[in-house]
């Protein structure tokens, strides 16, 4: 996150009011979600907020939000991803037949995972970056090609159980001094960052943000973090699968933000043909970026199969318009060039938020559907209108 | 024009040297048991020298209309459909039965037409069956029920037949329900995030979970298993899935509703070979569909758990004794049969 | 009072951040023809929009009277209802429809109940013809050259016969040939009493066409004047509020022996039409020479460089030497990494990404320089581009700010920017100065001068036949795909320049 | 300036390798179809082609037909209708209770379903057109929405059966005589069409094409009506829904190609910028697209309810996707201002064909998914080979 960060701070914002204004934006989401939070809150009594339920929430919202985190990225380059969902499936089935057929250990299983994500990955990629078949057919194509695949090698059945190694992937938590210790390790980090950014700068003579801005962020980053981790220490601690999910966001915000390949997705998205000009390589950084979704669907059908302790063959349905939507609701423009991974992260809690409190307030089914779908509208007008 | 086309149906009906065709319709694949159903029945009609063309529909009434059209339309003798939706289907079974051709409903009924046969369990003793078992064990205390798919007939069947046995103990105080949800496509993760929203919303007191099949069972005892509750809260479950019953050797479900597929599948394949010869059938029970008397098979479905295990499901090879136990102690298992 | 056909009076115009117009006044007479002259960025176009109604009424301060009756705009429909048509800045054209569509687009003959298509195709035939464009009605405008979609653009307006008419840069794609045409129809349209409001940066076609210019600056109105009592030296004055001694700051320089770009015997096929686009080019750049391309509106100018700098999709054949090693390029990356830049003459669909930020845009080709150990430096990357930005007199609040939001001028110094902080050997500027300001022309020249004097080699295509003539060492011209003239600069003129465009034969 | 003589130097049909060459760029999806039809005619020993199946086909095609008439002017406009399968079985619902439980006349009850579909869309062109919200989010909230209040008002439960008169809609056929007489009338149509056309072109003065080429198309044409209309009259005859679907499709390409609105989609599409500052109205514009997509969703809801002689709760789940699928396949560009409703119409047919195909050959049904996937890839990617 801290890297995302940097990048908005990084330009000389003399203008107070600007730079005022243009926090409020960004933050809009968060209030909506902070809103959410306290509505159901409210409405359970307290419960929605309590230490278990936020460590429910938060592993609840974890393979949406790895699918998310590529889904941006194949959105910021202007392309979709249907497929994701028939990939969770088919990648979890690969693991589970792996291990519970096979008797492979739990690493192969996931590398084994993973890696063939990847290569359904490369082969969408291709397609689309090569062939100059458009996303949305190749990936509609790709559901239902890697969901008849999943049938097939699964005969229908449910693949089952898992080695407890591999159980513990989605359903452990880190043990309470371990938590702490990662929390103050990142808020460290964050000071280090913010000091030594704050110095590079004013060697370089450029302006800086003052210094209560910048470490009031940081003091109150720090908070959250620590607020965060107490909490979930109070029940069983950090869940593992919200850790996998912080640590990819890292690193895809990192590459998003920090690497030439994270900066020509966002100029392939933004305009293909300046960016062909500007001797970008369109078709290969395309490919990479469906490999990575790929992967990441790998890791998510990993986290599923595990959280479910078994691989079933109608895993992952449907995952791909949640992703999809975690990504719109963050801020993430569908015709491409615009959007960021910490905006699909809000989306994804978001929607976890609202299906977590109504099913602790054991609405009807049929309120359910409609009470999501009016937050969801909801939630990005108000988005919308503050961006205004 | 068309009458030709008539013409050499009715013909093939009457031929009978010529190799028995049997359309099977299968309302989707995502359920494990549908694949054991299909297997059988083909098993079973071929053995009986039959060929068997089969479709599955995904779930998509519209789509199983169309391929029982298709099927119609490639001179098949006897039809056998397992209905997505038992009220959806009238209008081309109207078509099969103005071709001639019988039409027997599997497992779920066919309302409002006219159909050869029915082969079924009862849904509602399905359900009534969950509950008993559940009620026998857990007589008092706290209940969830955990739904199937909103958008299936069947999970309000089963529902419907748990409430017959709950509700009189609703009613007189024994029994209370803390939660009632519903897991879309009988979903195993919308399950299991459902059960953790309810444990977390109940602070685990909860005595018994009302699952309606095996599959959101599955998702459920996850969440139990996470809160170390497995094995110790009543869970019921439906069909008797490999996973399910392995769950059952180790403990951590209750039961579940073992309707014994091989036998509907035998059975309805006998059925349709017969009809398709022309043979009239005879049963021992009828059931109205809102048009006629349907001649009813009725095949009771059997409570499975940890005790007769091996009694049911592996007696009947539905799964193997090394399937089942394999996740057992060897010590612990029960002798081989 | 005197015969005002519009006035608008005390406009100011906020957009968040900025105040475009501060307090504008500005009244036209009927049947003139009425300069509106200002730097990059002064307010003009944002003044006719506001006129237009795409900014509606409610979102400005201050008053517009039409034939003395004021007007509460609150779209352009209404405008329009009123006789007032405009033709803006950027084309507002429909890429993937036809031409007539195009030209009739929210048109009476639209609106009917059932369109009839034969008299719509037959109509936009009768216009073109009028203007005398070989068009077909029935092509896709998307096919057209940003040119010709120009001159569409113009006859589009003219189709609505409106009776205050404003162009808002019409010229900046055009030919010297294109232009000449629009002036003939100015006039004409000024004789039938239509009034004119005219924006551009061509000081000449303004001394000669117009009746009055009124000067922008910073968002205020500086003055209006009669065209008799001005001169193009004292409107650049007004205009950017110091003297400018000479338009065209050529340095002579010293030209290197050294070739550093040579092409031999280059053709290009373009594969869509199977046409030879290119036929059997050579030439050689220079190390610190300025080549000046001249010719008429596609005569391939855009082809040959681009195809050079392997953006181009068709068949090359052909020589490409730098710093006399033969070298193959097949895709733009190839082209950079043998040091060429290019900066295409459509800023806006080859040039920018226009969702993206200015600092973004302008290290989007040199990323590597700001980068450490293949990671992006931010700090860096904000002092690279605050440097470049500043070197090219970037007017920016934010380096933040999308370059969407950039005025013309603008937005073309942050392409250059981008295309500098590569430090290239080889330097293409396609149609550099389109719709620039005479300020920034003048440091986009100097900035030239800058960069051959380090040894830059730099070829300089332009429709402009002045800007040529004035900054090149020596001016080849192009028609039909080929060479057909070569003059120093000591040589060339105007009409022998024409003379080769239009086909005649050049004297060596 | 001679315009005659402009205007033959200016168009480009009269080059006949450009004529011949445009004509097989528009033709190719056709030609992907004959040879869908073709080897599954092959794999299937004729069944395929067989009057009987050629009517089965058409019918099994009919409902996203309609859904795909209208996904094609949305996406043209620049956006996206994720709740016409949600808003398919709510309409077809409301036709249901209507008729079953209050015992409406089959009149009344399909237009309640069609009205309700408009409404329905003019609820979500409201927040698309006049609060910005994008349209994806708007129909994925819509999707829920509807299916929510489905579940509602019908209380899961199956609404059956229809009466008569509403179950023939979609089963029933036109009688032989009635048939031949409307592709008579049809080809007369035609036939005095291109006479006035020409004559009219004339009049004014316009270049024309030749004769041969008018007349040949007109012939051609007529030949596929007569050989359709011979075909379907050796079954039944024209089956009710493809005679519904085709007068469908020509009211709406009418729109589209006749009317100020149909232009103004394509311009809104193609560049909102520019067609605002043409001065169209692109919020009302936009606000009609929608709710004529939900009144076809009305259209195709009675439909199916009609042709399963029920409304049930899932019902239509998942049709946008296959409607999408049939524009994106019918050359539709997902980025707005392209593409046609003949093209989304063959889309329909080569989905539909591909369906009916591999159900005919009772393909397993994992390899049906395989094989469907793949084929939409492969149709796709031909069609954009030959358009290079
Ligand atoms: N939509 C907008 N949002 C924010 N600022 C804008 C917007 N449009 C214009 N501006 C700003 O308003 C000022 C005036 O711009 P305008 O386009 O009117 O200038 P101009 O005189 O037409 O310049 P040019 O000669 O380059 O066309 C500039 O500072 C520009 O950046
Ligand atoms: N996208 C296109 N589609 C079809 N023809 C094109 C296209 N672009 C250019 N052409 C044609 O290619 C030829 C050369 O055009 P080019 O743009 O290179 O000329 P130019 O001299 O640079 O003119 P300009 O001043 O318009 O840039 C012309 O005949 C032009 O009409
Ligand atoms: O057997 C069950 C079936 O009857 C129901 O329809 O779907 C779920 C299954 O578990
Ligand atoms: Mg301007
Ligand atoms: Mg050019």
């Amino acid at each position: 996150m801290n890297s995302q960060k940097q990048t908005t701070e990084a330009n000389p914002k003399d203008n107070k009011g600007l730079s005022f204004k243009f926090d409020l934006q960004s933050y809009t989401l968060i209030i909506a979600l902070v809103l959410i939070a306290l509505i159901f809150g409210l409405l359970t009594g307290g419960e929605f907020l309590s230490s278990r339920n936020l460590s429910n929430l938060f592993t609840q919202m974890s393979i949406i939000s790895v699918l998310a985190i590529g889904m941006t990225l194949i959105i910021v380059s202007g392309h979709i991803d249907l497929s994701v969902g028939s990939l969770v499936g088919l990648t979890g089935a690969v693991a589970a037949t792996l291990q519970v057929w096979f008797g492979w250990n739990t690493i192969l299983v996931v590398l084994a995972a993973v890696v063939t994500g990847a290569i359904v990955g490369l082969w969408q990629g291709w397609w689309v970056a090569y062939r100059a078949v458009p996303a949305f057919i190749v990936t509609l194509g790709g559901m239902l090609i890697f969901r008849g695949i999943l049938i097939g090698i699964s005969k229908g059945q449910t693949v089952a159980p898992m080695d407890e190694s591999f159980k513990q992937i989605g359903n452990s938590y880190l043990p309470y001094s371990l938590g702490y210790l990662l929390a103050l390790l990142s808020i460290a980090l964050l000071i280090f960052w913010t000091i030594r950014g704050r110095s590079k700068r004013k060697s370089m003579g450029l302006s800086l943000p003052t210094a209560t801005i910048d470490y009031g962020k940081v003091t109150m980053y720090s908070f959250f973090i620590l607020l965060a981790t107490y909490l979930l220490n109070r029940y069983y601690g950090i869940p593992v699968p919200i850790i996998i999910v912080v640590m990819l966001a890292a690193i895809f915000i990192f590459i998003s933000t920090k690497t030439s390949f994270g900066r020509y997705i966002y100029a392939i998205g933004g305009n293909v043909e300046a960016a062909a000009l500007s001797g970008i390589n369109i078709k290969r950084n395309t490919l990479s970026v469906f490999v990575l979704m790929g992967a990441l669907s790998g890791v998510a059908g990993v986290l599923l199969t595990s959280r479910l302790n078994a691989a079933t063959v109608n895993a992952g349905n449907m995952y791909e318009l949640d992703a999809i939507a975690a990504c719109v609701i963050g801020g993430t423009s569908l015709m491409g060039g615009r959007g960021k991974i910490v905006g699909a992260l809000i989306g994804a809690l978001i929607m976890a938020s609202i299906d977590n409190g109504m099913s602790m307030m054991n609405i009807e089914t049929f309120w359910q559907y409609i009470v999501k779908g009016l937050i969801l509208i909801f939630a990005v007008w108000i988005d919308i209108l503050s961006k205004k | 024009a068309s009458e030709d086309e008539n013409a050499t149906n009715v013909s093939g009906d009457g031929v009978s040297d010529k190799k028995i065709k049997i359309g099977l319709s299968v309302s989707d694949l995502t359920l494990e048991r549908w694949q054991h159903d299909n297997d059988f029945f083909v098993e079973k009609a071929e053995e009986l020298g039959a060929e068997v063309l089969v479709q599955s529909a995904n779930g998509d009434e519209s789509q199983q209309l169309s391929q029982v059209q298709n099927m119609l339309s490639q001179n098949i003798d006897a039809l056998v459909i397992i209905p997505i939706n038992s009220d959806a289907l009238s209008t081309v079974v109207d078509q099969a039965k103005s071709e001639g051709i019988p039409v027997v409903a599997y497992d779920r009924l066919i309302n409002g037409t006219d159909i050869d046969a029915y082969v079924s369990f009862d849904n509602e003793q399905v359900g009534e069956m969950q509950a008993e078992y559940l009620v026998d064990i857990v007589p008092t205390g706290k209940y969830f029920l955990m739904g199937g798919s909103p958008t299936d007939n069947n999970a309000k069947m089963f529902r419907a037949g748990q409430m017959n046995v709950i509700q009189p103990l609703v009613d007189n105080g024994d029994i209370e329900i803390i939660g009632d949800q519903w897991a879309k496509d009988w979903g195993a993760n919308e399950a299991l995030k459902i059960m953790e929203n309810a444990l977390t919303a109940n602070q685990n007191a909860v005595d018994a979970v009302v699952a309606s099949n095996d599959s959101t069972a599955g998702g459920a005892i996850q969440a139990l298993d996470s809160q170390a509750l497995a094995g110790k809260i009543a869970i019921s479950g439906q069909d008797a899935d490999l996973a399910a019953v392995q769950r059952i050797a180790e403990g951590t479900q209750t039961m579940t509703v073992y309707k014994p597929i091989k036998e509907i599948a035998n059975k309805s394949a006998e059925l349709a070979v017969d009809l398709a010869k022309g043979e009239t059938v005879t049963t021992d029970s009828v059931v109205n569909n809102g048009k006629i008397d349907v001649p009813f098979i009725k095949l009771d479905p059997i409570k499975v758990d940890k005790d007769n295990l091996v009694d049911t499901v592996i007696k009947d090879n539905f799964h193997s004794y090394d399937d089942v136990y394999k996740n057992v102690p060897e010590n612990d298992r029960p002798p081989r049969p | 009072m005197e015969n005002y056909v519009l006035q608008m009076k005390r406009i100011t115009k906020e957009f968040p951040g900025v105040r475009a117009l501060d307090n504008v006044t500005f009244s036209v007479r009927k049947g003139e023809i009425h300069a509106l002259c200002g730097e990059n960025g002064a307010g003009k176009s944002t003044l006719m929009k506001i006129l237009s109604g795409v900014y509606p009424y409610g979102t400005y301060d201050g008053e517009i009277l039409i034939r003395g009756k004021p007007v509460e705009f609150k779209s352009i429909i209404e405008s329009q209802n009123k006789g007032v048509s405009i033709i803006y800045q950027e084309l507002a054209l429909v890429e993937e429809m036809t031409v007539a569509e195009n030209l009739f687009l929210g048109h009476d003959l639209m609106r009917a109940k059932v369109i009839d298509w034969d008299t719509i195709y037959r109509e936009a035939q009768k216009w073109l013809d009028h203007i005398g464009l070989k068009i077909d009605p029935q092509m896709k405008v998307g096919d057209l050259t940003v040119g010709k979609q120009q001159l569409i653009e113009i006859t589009k307006s003219l189709t609505k016969n409106a009776d205050i008419l404003i162009l808002d840069e019409p010229t900046a794609a055009l030919t010297e040939s294109d232009v000449e045409i629009l002036m003939n129809l100015l006039n004409e349209l000024r004789s039938k009493g239509v009034t004119c409001i005219y924006i551009s940066h061509k000081l000449g076609e303004v001394m000669s066409l117009a009746n009055s210019v009124t000067i922008l600056r910073d968002g205020q109105s500086i003055s209006t004047d009669p065209i008799e009592d001005l001169t193009e030296e004292k409107i650049i004055t007004k205009m950017v509020g110091r003297e400018l001694t000479e338009l065209f700051p050529f340095e002579p320089h010293t030209i290197s022996e050294e070739n550093i770009l040579e092409v031999k015997n280059y053709s290009v096929i373009d594969r869509n039409v199977n046409k030879k686009v290119i036929d059997n080019a050579s030439f050689i750049l220079k190390k610190g020479e300025i080549l000046g391309i001249s010719g008429l509106m596609g005569s391939g100018r855009t082809e040959l460089f681009t195809s050079l700098f392997g953006g181009f999709k068709g068949k090359q054949t052909g020589t490409v030497l730098i710093d006399g090693r033969e070298i193959s390029i097949q895709k733009p990356a190839d082209a950079i990494k043998e040091g060429l830049a290019y900066v295409s003459e459509d800023r806006k669909r080859y040039g920018l990404i226009l969702e993206m930020d200015i600092m973004k845009n302008s290290t989007l080709v040199a990323l590597n320089k700001v980068m450490k150990l293949k990671v992006i430096d931010n700090a860096l990357e904000v002092k690279r581009a605050t440097e470049i930005t500043r070197k090219m007199k970037l007017k920016a609040h934010n380096l933040e700010a999308k370059v969407s939001q950039l005025s013309g001028g603008n937005q073309q110094k942050v392409v250059l920017s981008k295309w500098l902080l590569n430090e290239p050997k080889v330097l293409i500027l396609d149609e550099p100065t389109r719709g620039i300001d005479v300020g920034a022309k003048y440091e986009i020249y100097k900035i030239m001068n800058e960069l051959v004097s380090q040894g830059v080699g730099i070829v300089i295509i332009s429709s402009e036949l002045p800007e040529v003539l004035g900054m090149s060492d020596r001016i080849l011209v192009m028609s039909e795909g080929k060479f057909t003239g070569e003059f120093s600069r000591e040589e060339a003129t105007q009409e022998k320049i024409m003379t080769c465009a239009t086909g005649g034969k050049s004297h060596e």
